[in-house]
């Protein structure tokens, strides 16, 4: 690659807000014709963001774009694709009830009107072949693949689209070794075809492996771009975890106490083996991981929203079953999960509303809320979660991310669970909440609570919790205090494991 | 194979020669009419279905559910099958919208209608007609709206409308229902002027249910005016109009006449009084008499031109071999509180004829 | 007063993205909007309508409200929950009132009518509970419920028409407290009742939260299931108590009755402004709905208008409104 | 072998239904058979057969048309007056389909410009096109002044007659469409997953107009195919037919979550409502038996449906527990952990 290839894209000042919140400020970045550029930066950083700005899903505030020349406007999927854009998406891109064959061709602008079923599989395999999934046969309905097909579809996808940039978000999170090889040959044959590759991931050494230049994101700002060969990879994690923290963080536990939450052999779909786990009361458990490493899992089993196929669960010495959330609830395990808008609030009522659900019947008589009860016990935990007392009655919906997240999490507070379980505590909340979202997760662990936090932002877990275990793959793969933790051991131990591995 | 249906409108109905008996012999008489979910039409059907193999007919019945698309399915599913019929007895959906099926039918075999009166595009394809006659019951539903009028004149009763004329509201059929038209132009012509007309307010649908929602509706727009006759075009329809009247503070049968057309429905407002009077449709005779014009049909092969109206005979008539008249009516005595315990006619009290 | 949403407070909101006055008024004319608009359309009704204004005009249209607005008052919790509407419940309360006359004719006893008719209506709305508790589709199990039903009266009453014979069940309808009869008294306080209780009690304010996220209502240990039981349970009473009247004021009933009510009551809920998807929905809206549609229709019979007019007058204003609604609601949340 | 048992596992509970369905209605009406059997079913596509035709397409995208009875009402009514004005029989039904087409297209637009549940919209509409087709024909009954146009319809060719003809076309046209073509899998993508699709780059808008454009249109050609065929048209007619469309599309297997099912699914569920119907009806049985029936079918699909969901779950929890079970423990508790190591 030479300095003198022609840039295929620039974009200049790009912003991006939500809300108050700005996911990119005066973003910029370049793209050279037939390279491979890497795309860095951590959970929250705003690269998903520049990606849905380039293929149409959101709009900018403000910016220019200009593709091999042209000054280009991108008003949605359509134009994108017309401007020569493809784009594997992290989240949101192959429709679950159609086949594969169907996925590769949806929404593409040169697939014909009328097509043969017949022509489309045969196409479908040639390009299947292409990612290794020769064997899969295109006309299975895409439920019924896992979750690493489901990946390597999506840049099938990508590959039976002739364009001129093609985007990868995050392609290789779900994936194994050696299907992770077969995304990399195909990104570096599409770059060889002269066409300009753009790669989102978490995943340092395909870096080193296939990127010809990497831009780094941090919070919202992007860095001109580097050469990969005048980096390293601990350069590269320096550069990524640069900022200042200052006192985000309040102090760790100064006292734990007895055990509160133990689990034996815990097993539940999604493990690739059983789990055994204690939390004491007062102590704060981090656990980290990339999306498939088991985390997730892991929280819902012990949610009991997904269901325990073996093993024991203990609370307080006391075993329980767990046969759905509302037992849980009852034997004193809070949850809080991590895609709040799902399932965390209830964005149509307000927030005394959301605040009161869990332990409405504290404030009730014979059924009846007492309106003067449940007032004062909102007011009294809006006061101690920095949530502002006097919009009590507003809709939630309307809230910042951060106070939306205050509410999903100070709700538990009321009913003075044993556990806590929180998935992604910060995300989406600007900082400012989060140094709020740590103190208040503190003081509820200083209040006699055991908590388990599970984050994919290395920063959080190392400066929140007490202890931090790390997963790989659907299991454990290390557990220490934190202070014996390093960041870069942590994010080389979630994000470089296959090199610790090899 | 290929086969059609003629291209022709106008082709005439099946001719049948008389088979000189009355005799069924096992033939089938095939019923096309609406459901039997309705008292009505079920009291109907079971009098026709018994007086069919009393002759020795064989009786099917395709119901529709009130809907004349079905009904005009019903119709070619039973052409399609092939079956052979002696006669079809037919009773529309909608006669407005039937004839084509009719027509259809006539072609197989002799069409006897019943039920609403023959439209006039279907008078080719129609080979007989028996049942209940809409107008006449509009005009005995008129005579007794005059016979309350002079009962009350005479016992010194005073009116609201103009020129101390009664006040009457007509609370008619469903829209679009051809036996409300009837009903209603019957009435008008047989009363000509003698009551003030305030409105006629269609139903939304033929039952009590339709008749509250009419009546309490309109009757306050006229609580001002007063309202001194009520004609109902049946007694299931003024039981709901009576229950209006009574939450407008109006006592039926005092302060307002209410007179209704067929005797249909519960009959507790009649026998009390609050309804005046009623006339008499009995679905027992309907359902006779259509088998026995049927069978007479059969038996003869032609009609005697005219119409005839059924006098109120106490006991059954007896069935001959003669051509039937090309239109047969039901008798339509007036019912009222009085005479609803001693009516009898055909050889049946007022109770079995219902 | 609606009950879902409480007012807006004056205080500025310093963290929230700016809280726009266009948005603020969007909402509170959302919230508003059926009461301000019964009240529009009734001083528009009586300006130019003779007649419109008269007391017992003003109080047929209550009458011919209150079957319709019942039902659709006990269906407003269907809808509040989350689980859509339910199109059995015209064949349910012919059913009630069926099953009232029957039994109150054989028993003698208007008291043991009306309870076995509510009996059989809680019944009949727990078993489709349960289903659609257990995650099946709602629309799906109630049309298959309303068919089953359906054919069920037909069957068993062989088409008769059923009366209560001597038995003086038309009290129920004709009996009248403050000038009004009571079936207008039972809608206006079942409108209050299932409103007060929506607003005040757990069980209500858990249906709401349910039918506004059913899945942050699952984390957090609120059971479908009994918000369903509950919900049916409201729409079993409505079609009860329906039936019963509806039965009581005309002393009998049939299979083929009320052809329309399904639809009517739906329409009711939906002018009402209830979101379709959970979470909103009040009784007083739904109520005022149905007075709405009512009204409406009263006003074009008055101004002369033939019946098909009317229909057609009746489904332009529903569209309009509900779009104007759902515009409403947009503006206000955004 | 994989192709028979896709088949099967498409349409097996459907082909089982429908299996079950004869039988019994062989048993209670022992001379429902052959050719006349089969021309009743097949007539009863036209109107139930297209009808559930559109209300499938707008189910498939992910909504559904409740205005669409109301709709064959409207085109019946216009398509008599039609052709009372001179009109021939084919460009009355050109007509009356486009016009149908274009009212749909109106709603499609707007639910998807406002962004408003076409539940709610088209509840309204329903009311509202029930209104304008008492206008049309003034709240009375009408029929054509010649009633030859309907000797067109009523030949018989066989077990098919022209109108069965013309749905079983639209039938097979619009199955072509939805599975081979651009836009119909556009229909099937916003139905699967509207938010997937448009990140995929199907266009939301015109796709949603498509679908209500073809219920509007299937809506409109029953209509006037219908009463066309039995010259006549009344202000009430089709009113059972949204439920019986709804009905019939459920039994066929189209899902309302969106983005199942097809015409083959369309035709098993008319054949299957309709078999049930046309059977009993041919031996007397009342119209509200067949509809208690129906009623009964429905809950057993749902029911079988939701069985064999519960069952697969079941299926793959022992699976799982299967797979992982004698698997050692990997402690979280350790302060110094067990790395294993490959
Ligand atoms: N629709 C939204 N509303 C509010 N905030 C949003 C929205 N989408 C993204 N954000 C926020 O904008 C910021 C940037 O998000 P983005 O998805 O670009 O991060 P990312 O760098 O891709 O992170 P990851 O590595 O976790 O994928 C995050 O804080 C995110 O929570
Ligand atoms: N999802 C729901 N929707 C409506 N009502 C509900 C719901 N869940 C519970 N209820 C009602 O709330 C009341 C309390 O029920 P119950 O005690 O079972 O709930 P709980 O969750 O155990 O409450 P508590 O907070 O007292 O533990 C009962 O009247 C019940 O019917
Ligand atoms: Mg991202
Ligand atoms: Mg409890």
């Amino acid at each position: 690659m030479s300095t003198a290839t022609p840039l295929r894209l620039s974009a200049e000042g790009i912003t991006k807000t939500y809300g108050a919140f700005a996911a990119l400020s005066d973003v910029a970045f370049e793209l050279r014709a037939g390279e491979v550029m890497a795309l860095l930066g951590e959970n929250g950083a705003g690269k998903s963001t520049i990606v849905k700005i380039l293929s149409g899903l959101v709009t900018a505030d403000t910016g220019t774009l200009t593709i091999d020349g042209e000054t280009v406007t991108i008003t949605g999927v359509a134009s994108s694709q017309a401007a020569g854009i493809a784009v594997v998406q992290q989240e949101y891109s192959t429709v679950r009830t159609m086949t594969v064959a169907e996925n590769l061709f949806l929404g593409q602008r040169s697939a014909p009107w009328l097509w043969r079923p017949g022509r489309l599989v045969a196409r479908s395999r040639e390009i299947l072949a292409r990612v290794g999934l020769q064997d899969l046969d295109p006309r299975t309905r895409v439920e019924e693949l896992s979750v690493a097909e489901m990946q390597l579809l999506e840049i099938a996808r990508v590959l039976a689209r002739d364009a001129r940039i093609i985007i990868f978000d995050e392609p290789t999170a779900a994936l194994s070794d050696a299907e992770i090889v077969r995304v990399l040959e195909a990104a570096r044959r599409l770059a060889s075809e002269g066409r300009s590759i753009v790669y989102v991931t978490h995943r340092l050494g395909e870096v080193f492996e296939i990127a010809d230049r990497v831009t780094i994101f941090r919070n919202g700002r992007s860095s001109p771009p580097l050469e990969v060969a005048d980096l390293d990879v601990d350069g590269v994690v320096a550069r990524m975890i640069g900022r200042e923290l200052g006192d985000l963080y309040p102090p760790r536990s100064s006292s734990m106490g007895e055990v509160a939450l133990e689990a034996r052999g815990l097993l539940a779909p999604g493990f690739r083996a059983p789990v055994d786990l204690q939390v004491r009361r007062g102590e704060i458990l981090g656990i980290t991981g990339q999306l498939g490493s088991g985390t997730a899992e892991l929280v819902e089993a012990l949610a009991s929203i997904r269901p325990v196929i073996d093993g024991s669960l203990h609370i307080g010495g006391r075993q329980v079953q767990l046969r759905n959330r509302r037992a849980g609830i009852a034997a004193g395990i809070a949850y809080c999960s991590a895609d709040r808008k799902r399932d965390g609030i209830f964005a149509g009522a307000s927030i005394r509303q959301n605040l009161s659900s869990p332990w409405l019947s504290a404030v009730s008589r014979a059924g009846f809320i007492r309106t003067g009860p449940e007032a004062d016990a909102t007011k009294t935990l809006a006061g101690e979660f920095a949530v502002d007392t006097n919009r009590l009655g507003t809709k939630v919906g309307s809230l910042s991310g951060g106070n939306q997240q205050k509410v999903a999490v100070g709700k538990w507070s009321g009913i003075h669970p044993d556990v806590l379980l929180v998935e992604e505590p910060t995300r989406g909340v600007d900082v400012g909440a989060r140094a709020d979202m740590y103190a208040t997760l503190r003081a509820l662990a200083e209040s006699g609570m055991a908590i388990v936090v599970s984050s994919s932002d290395t920063n959080e877990v190392l400066g929140l919790s007490d202890t931090v275990a790390t997963f790989y793959h659907g299991r454990p793969t290390a557990v220490r205090p934190a202070t014996e933790w390093t960041e870069h051991d942590l994010v080389r131990e979630v994000m470089h494991r296959e090199e610790i591995l090899a | 194979a290929c086969s059609s249906g003629s291209g022709s409108s106008n082709s005439s109905a099946a001719e049948v020669s008389g088979s000189g008996t009355l005799e069924g012999d096992g033939a089938l008489l095939q019923v096309f009419m609406p459901s039997t979910s309705n008292v009505y039409l079920k009291a109907a059907a079971e009098s026709l279905t018994a007086q069919g193999e009393d002759l020795g007919y064989e009786v099917q019945i395709v119901e529709n559910d009130f809907d004349q698309t079905e009904q005009d399915q019903q119709v070619q599913e039973f052409l399609a099958s092939g079956q052979e019929a002696a006669a079809f007895l037919f009773w529309p959906a909608s006669a407005a919208a039937a004839t084509n099926s009719i027509r259809q039918l006539s072609r197989v075999a002799p069409v006897i209608q019943w039920n609403q009166a023959i439209q006039p595009d279907a008078e080719d394809f129609v080979a007989a007609y028996a049942g209940v006659s809409d107008t006449g019951i509009g005009i005995e539903a008129g005579d007794n709206a005059l016979a309350a009028l002079q009962e009350a004149e005479a016992a010194g009763k005073t009116y609201n409308g103009p020129d101390g004329k009664p006040n009457l509201l007509e609370i008619r059929f469903t829209e679009g229902y051809a036996a409300g038209d009837d009903r209603e132009s019957a009435f008008a012509e047989e009363t000509g002027d003698a009551f003030n007309v305030l409105a006629v307010e269609p139903t939304p649908t033929v039952d009590a249910q339709g008749g509250f929602a009419a009546a309490s509706q309109v009757i306050p727009q006229y609580l001002d005016q007063g309202i001194d006759f009520i004609y109902a075009h049946s007694n299931d329809v003024a039981n709901g109009v009576v229950q209006a009247l009574e939450q407008n503070g109006l006592q039926p049968g005092v302060d307002v006449t209410v007179i209704t057309g067929t005797s249909s429905g519960d009959l507790t407002n009649l026998r009390s009084g609050k309804i005046y009077s009623a006339v008499l449709q009995s679905p027992v005779i309907e359902g006779q008499l259509v088998v026995r014009t049927a069978a007479q049909y059969l038996a003869t092969g032609e009609t005697q031109d005219g119409d005839y109206t059924l006098p109120v005979d106490e006991t059954t008539p007896e069935l001959t071999v003669e051509a039937p008249y090309r239109e047969t009516f039901m008798m339509n005595p007036q019912v009222t509180a009085a005479n609803i315990d001693t009516l009898r006619v055909w050889d049946k009290t007022f109770a079995e004829l219902n | 007063m609606t009950t879902t949403a409480p007012p807006p407070t004056s205080t500025p909101a310093p963290r929230t993205a700016a809280d726009t006055w266009q948005r603020k008024t969007a909402r509170i004319v959302a919230d508003y909007a059926m009461p301000l608009l019964v009240l529009f359309v009734l001083v528009l009704a009586s300006v130019t309508t003779d007649g419109f204004a008269d007391g017992a005009n003003l109080r047929a249209i209550l009458i011919s409200t209150a079957i319709t607005g019942i039902a659709a008052v006990g269906m407003t919790a269907i809808t509040l929950t989350g689980n859509l509407f339910s199109l059995g419940i015209g064949s349910t309360v012919v059913l009630c009132g069926i099953v009232f006359l029957a039994v109150a004719g054989a028993t003698g006893s208007v008291l043991v009518g009306v309870l076995v008719a509510v009996g059989a209506s809680l019944l009949l709305g727990l078993a489709q509970a349960l289903i659609v508790g257990a995650g099946l589709n709602p629309v799906i199990t109630t049309l298959a419920f309303g068919a089953i039903v359906y054919g069920c009266v037909a069957v068993g009453t062989g088409g008769e028409v059923v009366t209560a014979g001597s038995v003086p069940v038309t009290r129920l309808a004709t009996a009248s407290v403050l000038g009004l009869p009571l079936p207008v008294i039972i809608f206006i306080a079942m409108t209050a009742l299932v409103s007060f209780l929506t607003a005040r009690t757990v069980t209500g304010r858990r249906m709401r939260l349910l039918g506004e996220n059913r899945a942050t209502a699952g984390t957090s240990g609120i059971s479908a299931m009994k918000g369903t039981v509950v919900a049916f349970a409201s729409l079993s009473v409505g079609a009860a108590l329906a039936g019963i009247l509806s039965a009581a004021q005309l002393r009998q009933m049939q299979a083929n009755d009320l052809p329309n009510l399904t639809l009517d009551v739906i329409a009711a809920v939906l002018v009402g402004g209830a979101a379709i998807n959970g979470g909103e929905a009040s009784a007083v809206r739904t109520a005022l709905g149905a007075l709405l549609i009512v009204i409406l229709g009263n006003v074009m019979l008055l101004q002369g208008l033939a019946p098909g007019e009317r229909l057609f007058g009746v489904g332009a204003v529903v569209v309009v409104l509900v779009v104007l609604l759902h515009l409403l609601r947009k503006a206000g949340a955004r | 072998m994989n192709r028979l048992a896709d088949v099967s596992r498409t349409y097996g509970l459907q082909g089982a239904i429908l299996a079950l369905v004869i039988v019994a209605v062989l048993v209670v009406a022992p001379d429902f058979v052959g050719q006349p059997a089969a021309f009743s079913v097949l007539e009863r596509l036209v109107p139930l057969g297209i009808i559930t035709a559109g209300i499938a397409v707008t189910m498939i995208v992910g909504e559904l048309d409740l205005s669409i009875a109301s709709v064959a009402a409207l085109s019946g009514a216009t398509a008599i007056l039609l052709s009372n004005s001179g009109l021939g029989l084919v460009p009355v039904l050109l007509v009356a389909t486009a016009a149908g087409a274009a009212v749909g297209a109106l709603q499609g637009w707007a639910v998807a410009r406002l962004g408003i549940s076409s539940l709610v919209l088209t509840v309204g509409t329903l009311i509202l096109f029930r209104g304008a087709t008492s206008l049309v024909t003034g709240g009375v009954p009408i029929t054509p002044d010649d009633y030859g146009v309907s000797d067109q319809l009523l030949m018989r060719y066989g077990v098919l007659s022209p109108t069965s003809i013309t749905a079983l076309l639209v039938l097979v046209v619009l199955g072509v469409f939805l599975s081979r073509t651009r836009p119909g899998m556009a229909l099937y993508a916003v139905g699967g997953g509207r938010n997937e699709a448009v990140a995929a780059g199907v266009p939301l808008r015109p796709t949603l107009v498509i679908a209500f454009a073809i219920s509007g249109g299937c809506g409109a050609l029953a209509g006037a195919l219908s009463s066309l065929r039995s010259a006549s048209a009344t202000p009430d007619g089709f009113t059972n037919m949204l439920l019986l469309g709804v009905a019939a599309a459920l039994v066929g297997g189209i899902s309302l979550a969106g983005g199942r099912g097809g015409m083959v699914n369309v035709l098993l569920g008319v054949v299957i409502t309709s078999t049930l119907a046309a059977g009993l009806s041919s031996v007397g049985f009342k119209a509200f038996v067949a509809e208690l029936f129906t009623g009964v079918l429905l809950l057993a699909v749902i029911g079988a449906d939701a069985a064999v969901r519960w069952i697969s779950r079941r299926r793959y929890l022992a699976e799982q527990r299967r797979q992982l079970s004698g698997l050692s423990a990997i402690d979280l508790t350790a302060a110094e952990p067990e790395v294993s190591r490959r």
